[in-house]
């Protein structure tokens, strides 16, 4: 594979701008490898729906400014899209169960949810908290706004409350046995 | 690794298919009613002798059991009628058998592949703008309707197939109880002694009664086509191997 | 400005999949032009640093999967890299054979699937279409993550794609007659 490409998939995975020499060190080449090699790289883009964007000493990768009014309209549909069952069902067992792990809310909804999880971060519905390591280990909990929002001063005045927590911990204790017999 | 331990404990077989193809390639045979007969007692010996797996598995093993004993009385016995449902039962197992044995060479190439060259998405963006954006059914009503809905519809434990395993007897007990009706020197008609009704142990009487005319304890008559087997003895209790 | 890059854009924008429907309404085309396109965008690709991935119905952006050790060694979480044998095998059937229904998936390995089952939803390496009512009935079929996890850009890149599938057909026409019978 060329240097070329590999610079493009860095910058793509990174997803935020690197200094050239953060890449000659990834790369383990020269910086001025590096620059030869963004040069090209420039070129192939022309006219491409993914941009190079540059300042003197760094490089990301980003899409054409043309598109940008297709972008923001995108974000605000978005945001104001409806959460749907899959996004009310997530929202709900960290609502009830928050901090809950990643984990626990899949094995509950018996489906990945890692594309939910993300987007009712983005709405400011849910939160991470800092405790755990890895993505699937990572906890979430009900923003501020949220319960503000719904007008509840306590978790434990949510209909069922308890009921639906004894629930949630008895189903979670049984799949992690299964598991791992 | 969490979660794909499960399935029989003694063994790294997958299921029943899992084992039977494991027979037939272990005698180097292809998959044929010629080679599903010849593995039968091996199969049957192995049931018996690794009774410790979970009971909804257990179900699924003695049903391929009884297809084999089937198939097995039907190479011994060639004049044995069988009910299309039978023989379609028959053609099944073979071409489920036959699917299966490709499904697992292409398991074989899947586990060279998984998680060998992943292709990776982007890294979350390190600063993406938070907008509080509720729907309009951001309420506690709907939250906890959702919740309580996802609760109720959890999966149980699977219910053990109770009906099923209630049909199955061993092939000791089967044996035994032929013995027996036989000792007391009557001619009895096969049909009185296993019900129609109960599939399973129809097939595993057919075994039985196949091993015992093995030993020569047992000689099998059956006078017309597809007509009934009568079953007499002359010898009992000096089985004589063949 | 081209639909290629247009849709290059979005999906690099959008960092997850998208369907072809959902790209038709945001380029305001109908789905065979997308689909046109995204055929041209895939050729444009080759020996590139990034690639396209597609399911039947939606498509992503990655990174080359040639490129696969240099990224692990940057992933922050550890990567689920093994599988039991009796996950690969229910696997195997969805990716030559999905959708299928769990009903089929249980035939074809003659046991009880439905625990694997889950796990590989929880997983994301499988997707449950929506056509089935109740749980035996459901179809499932692979996600994009599993043929991220592959290093395969389509299912149509597994190892004697074509052939497989045709000799589990023919196997499936021959039980679903028997059954009818």
């Amino acid at each position: 594979m060329t240097l070329e490409s590999k610079i493009e998939a860095i910058l793509f995975y990174k997803n935020e701008p690197l200094t050239h020499k953060e890449l000659s060190k990834i790369l383990e080449v020269d910086v001025d490898t590096v620059r030869n090699a963004l040069s090209n790289l420039k070129k192939s883009y022309e006219n491409k729906g993914i941009v190079l964007i540059e300042t003197s000493d760094s490089v990301a990768l980003g899409t054409h400014p043309e598109l940008s009014s297709m972008f923001e309209k995108m974000q605000k549909e978005e945001l104001s899209k409806e959460l749907g069952r899959a996004g009310l069902e997530t929202l709900s067992i960290i609502l009830y169960k928050g901090p809950v792990a990643r984990r626990e809310i899949d094995h509950i909804r018996g489906v990945n949810s890692g594309f939910i999880v993300r987007n009712l971060l983005i709405r400011g519905l849910i939160e991470r908290t800092e405790s755990g390591m890895g993505e699937r280990s990572f906890s979430y909990r009900p923003t501020l706004a949220l319960l503000k929002h719904l007008g509840v001063t306590s978790v434990k005045d949510l209909p069922e409350y308890g009921v639906a927590l004894q629930k949630m911990n008895t189903f979670i204790a049984t799949e992690e046995k299964d598991v791992n017999e | 690794m969490e979660g794909f331990g499960y399935s029989v404990k003694t063994e790294a077989f997958t299921g029943p298919l899992d084992l039977l193809l494991d027979l037939i390639e272990k005698r180097k045979l292809f998959v044929n009613d010629v080679s599903l007969s010849q593995v039968t007692d091996d199969f049957v010996k192995y049931i018996e002798t690794h009774e410790e797996f979970p009971i909804s598995e257990s179900a699924e093993f003695i049903l391929v059991a009884s297809t084999l004993m089937l198939i097995k009385s039907r190479s011994l016995l060639p004049s044995l009628p069988l009910t299309e449902e039978e023989t379609a039962s028959i053609e099944d197992l073979e071409d489920r058998l036959k699917l299966y044995q490709k499904v697992k060479e292409l398991t074989v190439e899947l586990k060279k592949l998984y998680g060998q060259k992943i292709i990776f998405e982007k890294e979350p963006k390190k600063s993406e703008i938070i907008v509080f954006s509720p729907d309009s059914k951001t309420d506690i009503d709907n939250l906890s309707n959702a919740l309580m809905h996802l609760l109720n519809t959890l999966p149980k434990k699977e219910a053990l197939p109770k009906t099923t395993v209630k049909k199955i007897i061993t092939l000791e007990q089967m044996i035994e109880k032929l013995s027996e009706r036989i000792a007391k020197g009557m001619r009895m008609k096969f049909s009185e002694v296993y019900s129609k009704e109960e599939k399973v142990n129809t097939i595993v009487g057919f075994l039985a009664v196949l091993e015992l005319v093995k030993r020569g304890v047992l000689r099998v008559n059956q006078e017309v086509k597809h007509g009934e087997i009568e079953m007499e003895t002359d010898k009992i209790g000096v089985p004589s191997y063949i």
